[in-house]
């Protein structure tokens, strides 16, 4: 079976989990879960390979776990409401790990967001993001 | 007979739970935000409701990946604030009103609704956030002032329900309500929203315009409102502010003409639009 | 395009199981319930199906008490045979076809199903039971020789899903199937009853009457079928008899008119009327 | 409230497992499920009143079980699912223990089964047994 293509595969700098992410990402968001308790907090801390390796995920997840890629994390599998609990485990808010995720600084960022965030505009196709 | 007597929009944010027990509330900041929440807790006090029919969503919290039910009613006698990464929220207990609940859940279930009882589950920001703004300032040691039946909607893994099903679930809430013979004051809370997306590229889209009229068709057009996409939730509001749809279920509950006697809207907190309504039922 | 080419109905009442496992299915006691299987297992081998389409229930082995969903699509890669109490049966795992089952659960949902998906399950002998009699013995080392989805339906605690709702979900599984883009060979099965009760004084009751008339109109006028009433399958098929609304969910996916090419009525197997239909959809 | 007449009531011989019952029975369910994994199954072989003590089950039921009052477990909030694995701890199968809460030998519910099973004549409504 070829993916099938989807209504919102034409949406910008965003990844709809859908089935076919959470499939993907089945592991890796049950080892971010993992970490929403002390004592899985507690064995990432004391040794994170063998924390990781309770959960049967890729090395590609892996690696995006070492690197603390947040955007590569979505790409493959990872549910924002799961990474965000690696993000609490190394002391990062939800704001500054949006910061990161779209490329920006944290004063950039929480700047644009007292302005009245991002706009729609320009925003809604990927087509948009192709002509800028 | 039981009444739905009120129906009340509100975000969640974790950063407004936060903001409260950090007591930072007056910073100028949040200062914008809480004040719209002032006629909210005043408005709360001479409506006391007997028990809150709360709709939210688990943001990942209380349900892991293992098992994702679309609608998920609380049965159980009392939830508790659970840890989201940070440690648990210092709030009350939530306690239920088990009776009233299994009720509801036994109605919907011959009216067709193909809900998930929970006889144990942990709340998270999505349930005591809203708590917090309409109720103020509570510690561990304190009583919400109400009992509270909790319903989760996925909204986490797509599909959602569609905006036409919740509100239909809406309606049949109402019915199950209508039918429980206790005099009772009920309001219903819906939660989440409005426009913001947490993740990737797009993150901190935020769509004022789309929001505002979202909220004046909800009030008055409900039957416009249910027709709404999930596609334009995604693509206008943000791919959290699907969490929207959970506010139909709430308009629903409603007769189809209500009084809005609180609005407020404010950009932003922390990565969200914060939107709240107050609506009263005449029925 | 993925087709539904037969449904199938059959009681998994476990005892099938335990005389399979031990291998006194010659005995006089269980003779006539097994002879009724040989055109199954014949036909079975002629139709052979790529996917099976499981709709059955748990008897509380996977799923406590703690989460009760209406309806649990099982969307996990493969499920393990369950201990009951007694161990696991000694069957092969049950392997699924993932990606079809997603799209089932996308396609239901967005249909205003309100299904829970179970990324991880155990499975009981309510499902294994129907795969062994149409499959014959297996042991865990074999393969099913087909892949399976998994459908548990909440019938124990009351009330279960209404016979009219299980029919339009049977429906939509259809609509679900005949939107997938691969050509495989689906069955679908509704298991479980027919008349029996397990518990307190009235246990043991059977009606063979009730049961044949509802293998009559569930084959040929299914409208019919679907107005049963909760009340009429305690009060005259036995508490537990309630499992027949699951046949209802594999007569809603099939057309209108079907062919029925084999019925088997047995009393008993332990406490329970064994009933079992395989019904020819030609659409 | 007072309990809410149902239309189910009028069924002799019979608990139907709702709402009401499922609420009462929670703990006595919780500790008979427990009994479907070995580890629970040891822990009730080794201390039952410790392994009893986990579940926050009333006196009467705790008792119940020490009875093995199969019936009087359904009357307390128990489901047959569950109590029926404590019928399989004691190496009893669902037969068996079905004789027994309808209060016939073993023999006799057998045979009553291979001829048939009950009849549902006499057996649909509390004023049919009344009448015996
Ligand atoms: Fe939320
Ligand atoms: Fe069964």
């Amino acid at each position: 079976m070829t993916r099938k293509e989807k209504e919102y595969d034409d949406i910008p700098g965003t990844f709809v989990f859908d089935a076919d992410r959470s499939r993907q990402g089945y592991w890796l968001n049950q080892f971010c879960i993992s970490l929403s308790k002390e004592e899985g907090r507690q064995a990432f801390r004391d040794d994170p390979e063998a924390h990781m390796a309770k959960y049967k995920m890729t090395e590609e997840q892996k690696q995006a776990i070492r690197d603390r890629d947040w955007n590569r994390l979505l790409e493959l599998g990872g549910n924002i409401y799961y990474t965000s609990k690696l993000g609490a485990f190394d002391g990062i808010v939800f704001q500054d790990l949006a910061a990161m995720m779209s490329g920006m600084s944290r004063e950039d960022y929480r700047k644009m967001m007292v302005d009245g965030g991002r706009s729609p505009e320009g925003n809604r196709y990927k087509s948009e993001w192709e002509k800028k | 007979m039981a009444k739905i007597t009120a129906g009340i929009a509100c975000s969640h944010v974790p950063a407004i739970g936060v903001a409260m027990d950090q007591h930072i509330t007056d910073q100028p900041y949040w200062q914008p935000v809480f004040e719209g929440f002032e006629y909210s807790r005043e408005w709360n006090k001479k409506n006391k409701p007997d028990v809150v029919f709360l709709v939210y969503n688990d943001h990942c919290t209380a349900f892991d990946a293992s098992v994702i039910p679309t609608f998920a009613l609380g049965c159980a006698a009392e939830f508790t604030p659970a840890d989201e990464g940070w440690g648990p929220r210092p709030v009350p207990v939530v306690k239920n009103h088990q009776e009233f609940a299994s009720h509801i859940a036994q109605s919907l279930v011959l009216d067709e609704f193909d809900i998930t009882i929970m006889n144990e589950m942990d709340v998270d920001h999505g349930l005591t956030v809203p708590l917090s703004v309409m109720f103020g300032d509570k510690t561990p040691e304190d009583d919400w002032g109400t009992l509270v039946i909790p319903l989760a909607v996925n909204v986490v893994q797509y599909p959602a329900p569609t905006a036409n099903r919740c509100y239909a679930l809406g309606q049949a809430i109402r019915r199950a309500v209508d039918s429980w013979d206790e005099d009772i004051n009920v309001h219903i809370y819906g939660t989440g929203g409005m426009s913001h997306q947490l993740q990737a590229e797009r993150a901190g889209l935020i769509n004022a315009t789309w929001d505002q009229q979202f909220m004046d068709i909800l009030v008055n057009e409900p039957e416009k409102a249910r027709k709404i996409s999930h596609v334009e939730f995604l693509r206008e509001t943000g791919s959290e502010g699907i969490e929207m749809v959970m506010w139909l279920v709430m308009r629903g509950a409603l007769d189809e003409k209500v009084t809005e006697v609180h609005r407020h809207y404010h950009v932003p907190a922390s990565n969200t639009a914060v939107g709240h309504l107050i609506l009263e039922n005449h029925a």
